[in-house]
């Protein structure tokens, strides 16, 4: 009935997120199995911080807490991971079939960034997904029809947020640049606990600023990562 | 790590203690609401089927309200975003409307919902103007019964009959009894879709989805082959035949020795005589699990039931009797709204000699055992009951002036006036299989002027009968004085049972007795009370729990359902028949204790007041299948026999929902494709030449010069 | 400005940690000859090409071969000076191998991740298109409880006595068949077999084709269906049990877990399915690694029987190569180590197009860039790197729960010349310069060698049974209706697998695969339906995203 | 296994025994013969048996094609004449349609 919505939403959330993996990390095993396991340490973070919200009965109905402390469980992994992809860089140097992924940081970063922004946007979406698959559309109960698109978006914001974060995090760390750090956790916390808004659908108040928090950090995280106003000028002038 | 370990354990014993069950509302819940209903279902007979069906996987329709005719026509012309689901209410559900509904077809109209908003009702009857048109007692082999002229509907016996029941629907009809969930519907329709109706194609409606998917096909003869045919390893089941099962009972134990068959012989006893009276006990409608047929068949089931018992505590022994071989069978046929399937069964039983069955050790009833036949019809009006006869008998002359002589005496004050009508305009009463076979069978045949607006239909309850009830929790089990009037009114219900069965029960006695019947006592209308309630509010009553098993569960607080529906279908009127009869009809045994009381004719009741007693009966069952499907490859078109099946389903259900504008999903799409088209070539020309973008970072990628890809 | 230089000295940093810096400027001066013949490739236009081969088939001694030079030479230059001290196994060989380990690892893990998900994606799909696979309404002969009543006390024993008898039966059976193998019952074991996947190929697939066009309602006559059943079973059992082709095998193979799978998780009761994963991956670890566990010995017989066991259990990565060296000496001489470069390309390159997967020899070749490479160095080398391509071993399952033990293939000593031929070829070619050699290597176009490419399989061979119960798991958990779920066991497996796969490039001896992808997928199903599922559902429903 | 590796004769012997195998009603190992060996019969440098092996690919090819085009016919003729049929239509029927004449 409403497949069109379903593939719709499918195509806008992990449409760009399936064009990164196609063209940057299917090509190398050792991305994909990074990738899966950046996925698996969101994974365990999600579970810490559900235990959490499950433990502590009378705050289940506050979700700002659970969100507050997922946030800052998934920031944690992510350091975790970045300590191992450190320690390990050595045997990934080895294991790699080409260099690059070793000579160029932010590779790493961005494949993990990668793994923890799918996971965490499959997550968050894809049950919504399946219900979709039937004859109807949001709206009997309150809510409106747009809940759909707006969830796909804002799933989609995640996963790109996700992917820069991790960027601009490894490299924070390894510059000891602790305002990128900050941020990081900043932006993060802002965006989720803005999201806390969509329950009022309050949409614009949401997604508006959180695209732009991710332009924001996309631009950073570009510049993070190597890029700049003349490579990018150059980038486009090849044309 | 320690710590780590210790948190751990801290937060499981939290879950543990944490008993609060989490209750997560997914996505879905918000999405759809269940609506309670019941649903239309498909039966199928040896050339057609009937009834309706939903789409595979469900008939999905957007609400709107039918007030007035004219809302229909906004459907039937030009509708802005079809499918629609017309919700009406009764009084417009008529044949005229829901055929020209099925005329639209499925693609303007997918579901029809019928709302229970009787106000403006005044009449409501789905079966044909002649109920079982096509079998019953045919003359020169046409097809159709000569006892009912379509022609003339106003003499016809169901004359504001519309038929619906016999149509074939393309879409699935859903009935909504329950205030809150038309509540449900009418405002999710007044919210989303009562306004602005051009605009219908372009915005979100509300629309509801049934699920009443039906397997079986074309008709009885097509879905039993491919029942009874296992094409694969799982042979799948398409249809089951309507059966049930009859009760009957006799007044007198049949259990003098030349009764009791010792070897398997079935041999006949020839001089034993037998007074058939009979009635019958199922009704149907056109909704799965509904319809009491409080007036079009239960009248006569009290009735049966109240001149038994009266018979029963009147009449003296039958050695006493001037005929000693003489008796009386009780039978309570089931099915017969689907062409008589119980006495046609019951009429083959005895032709083959297999009634009563080999497992009662009793010698088997041919025709010639028959006396005469008193069937009781449709008492929708007692003040003018007519005795049918198919041709002038003095027979039939004799028991009508009986009848006459106590429905007329001032002693009782019954004042019922009792006509005779011989001739071939008989009513649809099982008599018609017995005359069927033999029209020189002496079967009399008391009926009422046909005045019941609700044959058949959901809507013949207790409001249609005026019933209330007394709930005198008085002895139901002895007669009352003909004088007590004190807890019923003269015309309510119970009062008219009582009148009627007392009249029968009186001509009866004098019939069998030859004397004339001089008590002052008469059928107890607190019986007739306790019956009602009953059969007609809840299963949970004081004479059903008497008539059943001491401190058994109780039945449901429903009213048995009395539909003969399918084998392992759920057989209540029928059991709850059975035990009634038994107990009414039965003898007690004082001394036989408990637990020797386990074996027919035997039977161990609570008895009136719950402390078992062990009572000697004679009631039973027979089988009430078609022999249309006992035969081996019997003709499904010959018309002889029912051949009614019902088509298996997998489940009924039905919800509401917005269901999304075409423009809306076509948006969604097209945004959706056009994002992952240009995040493609976006992300396929960043990462061919990645080098350029982060040229400043790796110091390998320091020294190159910029790719020739560019 | 940092972020122009801050790289570079991190880069240096995280070289420093495990060489010295001078290898680090060594590390820079030895790349940019490699970049600039990169280039040099996409000036010949076939850049794409040449990306995607390497892409696709991530061997490329194409471009391993300078690698590893430049890499064995600066990142371990203590090691190169003791290899050329003596030719012998010294640790230097041991990291390097492990490394390569890691390396051959690291894409054998793909190759397995890919038919596993399909495996999976195959039982998710029916499960949740065909309710028939999702309700248990019949039951296996070895399960006798049938966890009818509501109490969950019962219920846990009826699922732990049905494990126990069904572990049993698998027990009994294996025993049997390691009988049989010793015994060298072969016919036997392969007529059991063949069977087996006989039943799969058509009762199963039968059962499957009917409760498909069921779900869809789509009518169907009986040739037609007969047809296909006919022509897809014989398919299965000619590319299965006898020669067909690779990817063909492969689907089936895969198909056939798949419907093993579906059988358990519909004839399996609630309960039981869990308890007989959780029984069957602990019987796994010991079977496999207790010493007088029965695969263990099985293994052990076939490896000094050097025999390759039955392909109808395991799933290959690449071509399982039955007739070794049977056909080589006879058509082509043994290369010398004077054999042209053209040659020498041709064995690469025929290499890359093959789907043959990662083979050592590149590397260790490369490795054995060194004065004094001696037979017996190699042969030993040989060993190693035969090591490394030991793949996991396990049991596959056929509807009478019954089990027969995967061994792998063992052809590595079988064709010990033409490998050490080849080696003779790589050393030469290694030998000869890097850069500019490598630039040949490349520039040569698509070789039209008529001579077979010489045999050198060693993919990672994994056992049906792994399929079957990796899929078992993840159809339960999707049964439930949960993706989240399904999800979580899915990440939890695959990593699983590749920890299984780390540590069997580690330890270098046979690994059951069942073990830990199990444990983290069953922790995963139960803690994400349990806590997590209810936690992100209020998420989603608020549409809040963490 | 791995064509690639296979001396000529036992080629030729693979696609011989594929294409036999293949009258026993099994036009999928016809299919399966020409997309393995078409490679090996039209692509690769000419040796002795391509000649036979191409002979086999193209017989297999046109057998397929047969054997598709008949199967799909009767499939067509079945599907549209299965109600008119009647009982005969149910008893080839491997799957009888719920709801559906």
């Amino acid at each position: 009935m409403t497949l069109p919505e379903l593939f719709g939403c499918t195509f806008i959330a992990f449409g760009p997120p399936f064009a990164l993996f196609v063209f940057s990390i299917a090509n190398d095993p050792v991305r994909i199995i990074i990738l899966i396991a950046a996925a698996f340490f969101w994974l365990l973070s999600l579970l810490l911080s559900s235990l959490l919200w499950f433990a502590v009965v009378p705050l289940r109905d506050v979700l700002a807490f659970g969100v507050v402390f997922s946030v800052l469980f998934q920031e944690c992994f992510r350091y975790i991971i970045y300590r191992i992809l450190r320690s390990t860089e050595q045997g990934l140097h080895a294991v790699a079939e080409d260099t690059r992924i070793t000579e160029n940081k932010h590779i790493l970063a961005y494949v993990s960034g990668l793994g923890f922004g799918i996971i965490s946007g499959m997550f968050a979406l894809v049950n919504v997904l399946a219900d979709m698959s039937g004859p109807g559309t949001m709206g009997l109960k309150g809510g409106t029809d747009l809940f759909f698109m707006t969830s796909a978006a804002q799933a989609l914001s995640i996963i790109l947020l996700h992917t820069f974060w991790s960027i601009i995090f490894f490299n924070a760390f390894d510059t000891n640049n602790y305002l990128h750090i900050g941020y990081v956790v900043v932006t993060h916390l802002f965006v989720s606990l803005l999201t806390l808004l969509n329950a009022d659908a309050l949409y614009w108040a949401t997604l508006l600023p959180n695209y732009i928090v991710t332009i924001l950090t996309g631009v950073l995280a570009f510049k993070v990562a190597g890029g700049s106003g003349r490579s990018f000028k150059r980038f486009v002038m090849c044309r | 790590m320690a710590q780590e370990v210790k948190s751990a354990a801290i937060w499981l014993l939290l879950l543990l203690q944490s008993s609060a069950i989490v209750i997560s509302e997914r996505t879905r819940d918000k999405i759809y609401q269940p609506i309670i209903g019941a649903s239309c279902f498909r039966r199928l007979n040896g050339t057609h089927q009937t009834g309706c069906s939903s789409t595979y996987s469900g008939s999905v329709g957007v609400l709107h309200l039918i007030n007035v005719e004219a809302d229909l026509e906004f459907l039937l012309s030009s509708p802005p975003s079809p499918p629609y689901a017309p919700l009406i209410p009764p009084h417009l559900f008529t044949r005229t409307n829901l055929l020209r509904l099925k005329e639209a077809g499925p693609r303007i109209i997918s579901v029809v919902l019928l709302i229970n908003r009787p106000k403006k009702m005044n009449q409501f009857s789905h079966e044909l103007n002649c109920p079982n048109q096509y079998s019953g007692l045919k003359l020169d082999n046409r097809t159709e019964t000569v006892t009912c002229d379509v022609t003339n509907v106003g003499n016809t016996w169901n004359p504001w009959g519309t038929g619906l029941l016999h149509e074939d629907f393309p879409f699935p009809i859903y009935y909504i009894a329950d205030a809150e969930e038309i509540d449900k519907l009418e405002s999710c329709f007044e919210k989303f879709n009562n306004f602005d109706y051009a605009s219908h194609a372009l915005r979100s409606l509300c629309a509801v989805e049934v699920k009443s998917f039906m397997s079986a096909a074309v008709n009885s003869e097509v879905c039993m082959r491919r029942t009874n045919f296992i094409n694969n390893l799982g042979g799948s089941k398409y249809c089951d035949p309507l059966e049930g099962r009859n009760v009957y009972a006799t007044l007198y134990p049949r259990n003098s020795p030349e009764n009791l068959e010792a070897n398997a012989a079935r041999r006949v006893n020839a001089n034993e005589k037998f007074i058939i009276v009979s009635c019958r006990l199922d009704t149907t409608s056109m909704f799965d699990g509904l319809g009491l047929g409080a007036m079009d068949s239960l009248l006569s089931l009290a009735t049966l039931t109240h001149v038994a018992h009266m018979l029963r505590l009147l009449l003296p022994t039958q050695s006493t009797l001037p005929d000693p071989k003489r008796n009386v069978l009780f039978v309570a046929f089931n099915g017969e709204s689907y062409d008589y399937i119980g006495s046609q069964r019951f009429v083959y039983d005895i032709e083959h000699l297999a009634f009563p069955t080999r497992s009662t050790h009793s010698t088997p009833i041919s025709f010639e055992n028959i006396e005469f036949m008193l069937d009781i019809g449709t008492l929708d009006d007692i003040r003018n009951i007519k005795l049918h006869t198919l041709t002038a008998t003095p027979l039939a002359q004799q028991l009508l002036q009986k009848l006459n002589q106590y429905a007329k005496s001032p002693r009782y004050g019954f004042n019922v006036n009792i006509e005779s009508n011989v001739g071939y305009q008989i009513p649809p009463t099982s008599a018609q299989s017995f005359l069927r076979r033999e029209t020189k069978f002496p079967a009399l045949i008391l009926n009422a002027v046909p005045g019941n607006k609700y044959y058949h239909s959901v809507y013949d309850d207790l409001d249609n009968v005026a019933f209330i009830y007394g709930n005198t929790s008085e002895d139901y089990t002895i007669l009352a004085d003909i004088n007590d009037k004190k807890y019923f009114d003269a015309d309510s219900l119970q009062m008219k049972v009582r009148n009627v069965s007392s009249i029968v029960a009186m001509a009866l006695y004098e019939t069998l007795t030859g004397k004339q019947y001089q008590g002052n006592e008469v059928a107890s209308s607190i019986l007739a009370d306790e019956f009602f309630y009953c059969y007609l509010q809840s299963s949970d009553c004081p004479l059903f729990k008497a008539s059943s098993y001491p401190n058994s569960p109780a039945g449901l607080p429903l009213p048995p359902m009395r539909y003969i529906s399918v084998l392992g279908g759920s057989q209540e009127s029928s059991g709850w028949t059975y035990r009634l009869l038994g107990f009414l009809l039965s003898h007690p045994e004082p001394n036989v204790p408990k637990e020797n009381c386990s074996q027919l004719p035997l039977f161990y009741f609570a008895g009136l007041n719950g402390t078992g007693e062990c009572r000697r009966t004679t009631q039973n069952f027979t089988s009430a299948l078609s022999p249309a499907f006992l035969i081996e490859d019997y003709d499904w078109r010959s018309g002889q026999y029912s051949t009614w099946t019902e088509s298996t389903w997998s489940q009924f259900s039905a919800r509401i929902f917005l269901r999304p504008s075409n423009v809306h999903e076509i948006t969604t799409l097209s945004i959706g494709i056009v994002v992952f088209i240009i995040s493609f070539c976006l992300i396929y020309i960043i990462s061919s030449r990645w080098e350029v973008l982060f040229e400043d970072v790796p110091a390998s990628n320091a020294a190159l010069p910029p790719p020739t890809a560019c | 400005m940092d972020e122009h230089d801050v790289p570079s000295s991190s880069a240096a940093a995280a070289a420093a940690d495990v060489d010295d810096s001078q290898s680090g400027a060594a590390e820079r001066l030895e790349r940019p000859p490699r970049r600039q013949q990169k280039q040099k490739i996409s000036n010949y236009g076939s850049n794409e090409q040449l990306e995607r081969n390497n892409a696709d088939h991530t061997d490329g001694p194409v471009l391993a071969v300078p690698y590893v030079v430049v890499r064995g030479t600066n990142s371990q230059p203590p090691r190169l000076s003791a290899g050329g001290a003596d030719g012998g196994p010294g640790p230097s060989q041991q990291e390097l191998e492990e490394e390569q380990g890691l390396k051959y690892g690291a894409q054998h893990v793909i190759k397995l991740f890919v038919p596993v998900s399909l495996c999976m994606l195959v039982v998710v799909a029916t499960i949740n298109s065909i309710s028939f696979y999702n309700s248990t309404d019949v039951y296996l002969l070895y399960t006798p409880f049938h966890e009818l009543s509501p109490e969950p006390s019962v219920k846990l024993w009826n699922a732990l006595a049905n494990s126990l008898i069904l572990m049993s039966v698998v027990v009994v059976m294996t025993i049997l068949l390691i009988v049989l193998y010793k015994k060298r019952c072969y016919r036997v074991i392969h007529g059991w077999l063949i069977l087996s996947s006989f039943m799969l190929l058509f009762i199963f697939t039968y059962l499957y084709l009917e409760e498909l066009l069921r779900a869809y309602n789509i009518p169907m006559d009986y040739p037609t269906a007969v047809l296909i059943m006919w022509n897809f079973g014989v398919a299965g059992m000619m590319s299965i049990h006898w020669h067909g082709p690779l990817r063909l095998q492969q689907g089936y193979l895969i198909f056939v877990a798949a419907l093993m799978a579906l059988v358990f998780i519909k004839y399996l009761p609630e309960w039981t399915a869990w308890a007989v994963l959780a029984a069957i991956s602990i019987w796994d670890l010991i079977a496999v690694l207790s010493p007088r566990g029965p695969l263990r010995i099985l293994v052990e017989t076939a490896q000094e029987r050097n025999e390759q066991i039955f392909p109808a259990l395991i799933y290959s990565s690449t071509v399982i190569y039955t007739y070794m060296g049977t056909h080589y000496t006879p058509e082509q001489p043994l290369p010398t180590a004077t054999s042209s470069p053209s040659y020498s390309n041709s064995t690469t390159t025929t290499r890359t197009t093959q789907n043959s997967l990662a083979s050592p020899e590149p590397a260790t070749g490369g490795s054995t860039a060194r004065p004094g490479n001696s037979r017996a160095h190699q042969r030993q080398q040989e060993t190693q790197a035969a090591a490394e391509g030991m793949p996991l071993v396990t049991f596959k399952r056929n509807l009478h729960g019954n089990e027969e033990a995967a061994g792998f293939t063992q052809e590595w000593s079988a064709n010990l010349n033409d490998r050490v031929a080849r080696r003779q070829i790589e050393v030469q070619s290694t030998q000869s310069g890097n850069g500019r050699l490598s630039n040949e290597y490349r520039t040569v176009t698509a070789p039209d060698q008529p001579q077979p490419e010489l045999p050198e399989e060693r993919g990672i061979k994994l056992g049906l049974g792994d399929f079957i119960f990796y899929s078992v798991l993840v159809g339960k958990a999707s049964s439930y209706g949960d993706w989240t779920t399904t999800i979580a066991c899915f990440v939890a497996i695959l990593i699983g697998l590749c920890l299984t796969l780390l540590l069997l490039a580690v330890w270098r001896k046979a690994l059951p695969a069942l073990p830990i992808s199990i444990t983290f997928g069953l922790i995963f199903c139960f803690a994400t339906s349990a806590v997590v599922k209810p936690f992100m559902e209020n998420l989603s429903a608020k549409q809040v995203f963490i | 296994m791995d064509l690639s590796k296979a001396p000529n004769p036992r080629k030729l012997q693979l696609c011989r025994t594929y294409f036999l195998t293949g009258f026993a009603f099994l036009p999928f190992v016809w299919a399966i013969n020409v997309c393995w060996f078409f490679a090996e019969a039209f692509r690769k440098p000419t040796y002795p048996e391509q000649s036979q092996i191409k002979r086999y690919v193209i017989y297999s090819a046109i057998g397929t094609l047969f054997w598709t085009i008949a199967l799909i016919t009767w499939i067509v003729i079945f599907q549209t004449n299965r109600a008119a049929w009647g009982a005969t239509a149910d008893y080839i029927s491997f799957i009888i349609p719920l709801g559906s004449a």
